[in-house]
């Protein structure tokens, strides 16, 4: 059955992804089986009793037994099935008291996680491979889902209160988070990487928070993170304006920009700076205070990236 | 009409004064045991929600005719309250077995929080 | 099936309920159930239409992942999202939700009881009124900015969104009387105009589906009334109950809105399996199999499909035990549905079985459902449906149970009382065509869905990573032959209108009521009120030769 | 059907509508149509009673401060005039059913009467509310709660007596066009039923007030 598995669903990325592929496959079959029953009975009594002038058909009006028959037996196997449901459901739903646990925050339209000791990252998690991480959602606004289809879980984030999703990865690499409950302009933009690292890959992680940026330029760092951290959700890099967001960085470094107070400033790295740590300090004329800070989500050396990419795009 | 029905319309007039003296006694009664402080609130709720089912059964039965008519009436009024009572027992069953997650205790990241310093490699 | 005394030939230059009277105003201030039919027709195929646009624009867009056509990006997400939005809407409220029962319901229940006409002809014409009332609501949504909450409206995003929710909600509030009130007159149609001599299991199964539906109109769609009101003060007034910002629950909206739109579902395919039950046996000549099973099935699912909302919600954030409770009761609301089909293939079974447009479609309804209700099965599990919901998965079923289910139900049940509506016979070569690209049309659109969504594709997306582009490429070339296929049958029954009246008044061979009066009826239906003397699904002797005419 | 052996044909009565066989037929199938709606008038409102029950659960410290700003003897008021306009209601049914055709003006007068009693205390109610700042949702204006949330129950006082409201002002246009029809003699032993089906509308307003009068006042 691998091939069917592989054409249907994605990677299995824990044991719980490979027991409810089991039970997956198990049903492909089972409606198969009564999928291809009644289409047979269908095609066979359309060319066996094709129609012939002068017949008169017999008079059955029920079978009793036919007919619980076909009750009884459907209801035994549905009831196989909610079971089997049932039991993998409440594997999924409470969490090992060992876990590893990360707070998330939903936001339109970026996920931002933050770990036991403080650190915190933007639309991009580092996990530990076989150990157990149960990820504990709230929402700022609106309603999201954390999907990870590679774990074969999912949970709605809802505001107002908390809700708790988890796995135990047991395959390295890169997983994704997409966002499943519709959320407005930016839903399908809001994505995330879970990277299953081996234990010390993990440990490195989370002392150094990456090694990306020393094989790269600054500039292409900044473009790296202008993609993984959401800034591409609202700002555009080629002088377009998306509807709802915020200003392009084409061409912004350098210009002196006119805000809602009417004063103008020059926009250089200070300025970019305080854009992105104190974002409601100047708005820029035309455009609403709607970013959320970064403060303390982003390292010094990111900011470093993000400005000097910011510069890159100049005119 | 049925001589039946034609006997008792003959009588309505007495049965339906019965009857509004009954409702206004319930109300009374429901006003006086609100003012009593029973040991738990729901007993209240409960004693004002019987009165006033009785008052309501008495309405639909006599005023509304249901306790002569056709008993389909009756069902169709009946089915009404009935899957009201499966919307609301339905919420119920959701909300008070909601899980409650043990909040985490960091600060969720506010808009526009008021700035704290940060190392240049936020290490722990 | 009825002992009709004497059945006068017919003559071409008869009245019936289309020329008795003329003009606009005869039309618009009609109380004949037949002429509020066609309106209705009428006005739901429009919106299908329109409906059928905004779904042909989301699949262009999606053809490719940077919604790029002729070298130019068609629609930005904010654009796409009010697409889609629209597509349910339109679909749902205006054009499904109405479509079997106001439209041909309207038109042939009461001909099916041997009734004049509905219980409450005048409140019949209001609900077609409301019903219009609604619909410039709705448009009026779209023309100034339209809504981008999708047709679910799901709280906080729709209590806080700036496009047209209030004016959008407004409409769906409006048509859901439309849809109460005609119901309610149903309901009381089938209890008291029934023809003498009809008890209740003499009574056609169309009509045994219409019943069950309207019990879900009268006692689900209230719900949805108010919660959309409550909805609408939320968004205006801040009355604190679904906002979570102050203090309101997001996931109480989920509940209210499912008591009715779960329920609704079964408003939409009740209809639907009523249609085929009628089809299967006039086109097998055949009495159909397992008469009160399939009877009582409709009710059971009328009011089983009460408990079961919150299969909607297994991730919602409601509680484990609620969603362990209302998956246990979808199962059991699994098994009706399967008892019809087994004993349609019994009614086949032993047949005398012709191919003719009607049963083409009543045949590709029992394929195309089956595929929605065994996908269904996925869906109620609830392991799987943790990995499932909100994908493309969830798209593809509901598509094959709506409209490989009851689009393609309403389609069969439209060529099938066709003469009977407007005294023509359409061409049956350009039908049997028609049918056979709407059916590979449609598998070919949605059966790619069901891949898309198990690899983890979700739902209501502009934007998807790049490895799901064949897929959706698929759906959309799909989506194109599906929209030839449905073109070919609006061509095919519209192009019958130019011809003279040829239809006999029964031309399949039907054995119910509505069979005995002439195509078109005549403005009260029958020439003498008719009396029952058996069943509505006798085939034992063969059809007196004056009616066949 | 009870109907098979009446088939009446031609018949002259202009009170019965051509798709009916009969009288007894027509007055049945009125009537079930109505308790359908009156079914869904429960519904409707039910939404709200389940609505208020969920937060009241939720916040039940801010509804029980929240509602001692109502008037208790005032809502008692309401009640037994209600009462008495339901006793009049099903009074004036019995004067059509037995062709009492003056007696029935004078007692739908009356329910009229005390409908109007009843929204002119409920005018009374509201502008105090009003006055004190005890608005739904985001007018609520009043000073020194010690506890959150208790706009929720006003929200919920406004929309409930709000909706009834507007359910009394219906009744009492419906209650005028019975008075006109009346008047000029058109209802009698042989034809009642618009009278009866609005008695009927009018008892279920009567029958939700019952029930709003101890959740909303009464409340411990």
């Amino acid at each position: 059955m691998n091939w069917m598995r592989s054409l249907m669903l994605p990677m299995a990325g824990s044991v719980h992804a490979r027991e409810m592929d089991n039970f997956y496959i198990f049903l492909v079959l089972l409606t198969t089986f009564f999928f291809v029953l009644v289409a047979g009975l269908t095609v066979w009594s359309v060319v066996r009793y094709r129609r012939r002038p002068g017949v008169i058909t017999p008079h059955i009006t029920d079978n009793m037994g036919l007919e619980l028959t076909w009750s009884v037996i459907p209801l035994l196997i549905l009831m196989g099935v909610f079971f089997w449901g049932v039991r993998g459901f409440l594997g999924a739903t409470v969490a090992p008291g060992n876990s590893l646990e990360i707070t998330v925050t939903a936001k339109q339209w970026v996920w931002s996680f933050e770990y036991p000791d403080g650190t915190r990252t933007v639309n991009e998690v580092h996990v530990p491979v076989g150990k157990p991480v149960r990820f504990v959602m709230g929402s700022q606004d609106v309603l999201h889902s954390f999907f990870v289809p590679t774990m074969r879980v999912k949970q709605d984030v809802v505001p107002g209160r908390y809700t708790d999703v988890w796995f135990t990865p047991d395959v390295e690499g890169l997983h994704r988070v997409a966002c499943a409950e519709y959320c407005g302009k930016g839903h399908s933009d809001m994505a995330a990487k879970i990277y299953v690292d081996s234990q010390e890959k993990y440990q490195h992680w989370l002392e150094e928070g990456g090694d990306e940026w020393k094989s790269i330029s600054p500039v292409a760092f900044g473009k790296l993170l202008y993609e993984s951290k959401g800034c591409s959700t609202c700002h555009t890099v080629d002088g377009s304006r998306m509807a709802g967001g915020g200003p392009s960085w084409k061409g912004v470094f350098g210009r002196m920009e006119m805000m809602s107070d009417h004063k103008q400033y020059l926009a250089d790295e200070n300025y970019i700076r305080e854009s992105i740590l104190n974002p409601q300090a100047k708005i820029v004329m035309g455009y609403e205070p709607i970013m959320p800070t970064y403060q303390g989500l982003l390292r010094d050396r990111e900011l470093n990236a993000l400005i000097a990419y910011i510069k890159s795009l100049r005119n | 009409m049925s001589h039946n029905q034609q006997a008792e319309t003959a009588a309505a007039p007495k049965v339906y004064a019965a009857t509004l003296l009954a409702l206004l006694a319930l109300t009374a009664i429901t006003v006086a045991a609100a003012g009593i402080h029973f040991s738990s609130g729901s007993v209240n709720v409960v004693i004002a929600l019987s009165i006033a089912t009785i008052k309501a059964s008495l309405v639909a039965l006599v005023f509304m005719h249901l306790r002569h008519d056709k008993p389909i009436n009756a069902i169709v009024a009946i089915s009404g309250f009935l899957f009201l009572a499966l919307l609301l027992a339905y919420c119920v069953i959701d909300i008070d077995t909601r899980r409650t997650i043990v909040p985490y205790t960091a600060k969720v990241p506010e808009k526009a929080a008021p700035a704290t310093p940060v190392e240049a490699d936020t290490k722990k | 099936m009825a002992a009709v005394a004497h059945v006068p030939a017919q003559a071409h230059a008869q009245t019936n309920y289309l020329n008795a009277q003329k003009g606009v105003w005869s039309w618009m201030t009609t109380v004949d159930h037949k002429r509020i039919g066609i309106m209705y027709l009428s006005l739901i195929s429009t919106s299908f239409f329109l409906g059928g646009i905004f779904a042909l624009l989301i699949r262009l867009s999606l053809l490719n992942p940077k919604h790029m056509v002729f070298g130019k990006v068609i629609f930005d997400a904010e654009t796409y999202n009010r697409i889609f939005t629209l597509h349910g809407v339109v679909m749902v409220f205006l054009f499904i939700i109405p479509s079997i029962p106001a439209a041909l319901g309207n038109f042939v229940l009461p001909l099916m009881l041997g009734a004049k006409d509905v219980a409450f002809p005048r409140l019949n014409l209001l609900s077609l009124y409301i019903y219009f009332v609604g619909a410039v609501f709705g448009i009026a949504a779209m023309v100034t900015g339209g809504v981008d909450t999708g047709w679910t409206f799901y709280t906080p995003y729709s209590t806080t969104t700036n496009s047209q929710v209030t004016l959008m909600t407004m409409a769906a509030f409006i048509l859901g009387f439309s849809s109460i009130f005609t119901g309610l007159n149903f309901i009381a149609t089938i209890h008291k105009l029934r023809a003498p001599g009809m008890g209740w299991f003499q009574m056609p199964l169309f009509c045994w589906g219409i019943y069950a539906t309207a019990i879900i109109q009268v006692l689900a769609t209230p719900v949805l009334g108010i919660t959309l009101v409550l909805l609408m003060l939320e968004r205006s007034f801040q009355i604190g109950i679904f906002d979570p910002r102050i203090g309101g629950d997001p996931v109480l909206f989920q509940h209210f809105f499912w008591f009715y739109s779960h329920p609704a579902v079964y408003i939409m395919i009740l209809p639907g399996m009523a249609i085929i039950s009628e089809i299967i046996p006039t086109f097998s000549q055949k009495t159909i199999f397992g008469y009160r099973s399939i009877a009582f099935s409709s009710v059971a699912i009328a009011l089983v499909g009460f408990l079961v909302w919150g299969h909607h919600m297994f991730v919602s954030g409601q509680s484990p035990l609620a969603s362990v409770i209302f998956s246990f009761l979808t199962f059991l609301v699994a098994i009706p549905s399967g008892i019809k089909i087994f004993n349609w293939l019994a009614t086949m079974w032993r047949g005398n079985i012709k191919l003719d447009a009607p049963m083409l479609y009543a045949i590709s309804f029992l394929l195309l459902f089956s595929i929605g209700g065994l996908t269904g099965i996925f869906l109620g599990a609830l392991s799987v449906d943790i990995h499932l919901t909100d994908t493309y998965f969830v798209v593809a079923h509901f598509h094959y149970v709506m409209m490989g289910g009851t689009v393609i139900a309403f389609i069969a049940g439209l060529h099938y009382w066709w003469p009977k509506m407007t005294g023509r016979m359409y061409s049956e070569k350009i039908a049997r065509v028609a049918c056979a690209l709407t059916f590979i049309g449609f598998n070919v659109t949605f059966m790619s869905q069901f891949l898309l969504g198990s690899r983890g594709m979700p739902r209501r997306y502009y934007n998807y990573l790049d490895q799901f582009q064949p897929l959706h490429a698929f759906s959309t070339y799909g989506s194109w032959i599906l929209g030839a296929g449905l073109g070919l049958t609006a061509i095919c029954l519209l192009s019958s209108l130019r011809k003279a009246p040829d239809a006999p008044r029964n031309p399949w061979g039907g054995r119910t009521l509505e069979w005995t009066t002439q195509s078109p009826p005549i403005e009260h239906n029958f020439d003498v009120d008719p009396v029952l003397t058996h069943g509505p699904y006798d085939y034992r002797k063969p059809l007196p030769v004056e009616v066949e005419a | 059907m009870s109907t098979t052996a009446q088939l009446v044909q031609g018949h002259h009565d202009p009170t019965l509508q051509h798709h009916f066989h009969t009288k007894e037929q027509q007055f049945e199938t009125s009537k079930l149509g109505m308790w359908l709606f009156l079914a869904t008038e429960i519904l409707l409102f039910g939404g709200l009673f389940v609505g208020f029950a969920l937060m009241q659960q939720k916040y039940p410290q801010a509804f029980l401060l929240a509602h001692h700003h109502l008037d208790r003897s005032l809502g008692a008021l309401n009640t037994v005039v209600l009462l008495l306009s339901s006793f009049t209601m099903v009074m004036a049914v019995w004067a059509a059913q037995t062709s009492r055709k003056k007696l029935l003006v004078w007692l739908l007068l009356a329910t009229m009467a005390c409908a109007f009693i009843f929204l002119g205390v409920k005018y009374f109610e509201y502008s105090h509310k009003f006055h004190e700042g005890l608005l739904p949702g985001k007018f609520y204006s009043h000073k020194g709660d010690t506890v959150p949330n208790q706009f929720v129950f006003f929200s919920f006082y406004f929309m409930m007596t709000g909706l009834h409201g507007i359910h009394i002002l219906g009744g009492i246009g419906a209650i005028g066009w019975l008075v006109i029809r009346a008047l000029k003699g058109d209802f009698d032993a042989n034809y009642y039923t618009p009278v009866d089906l609005i008695g009927l509308y009018w008892h279920l307003v009567d029958l939700i007030w019952i029930y709003l009068f101890p959740l909303l006042y009464l409340i411990q």
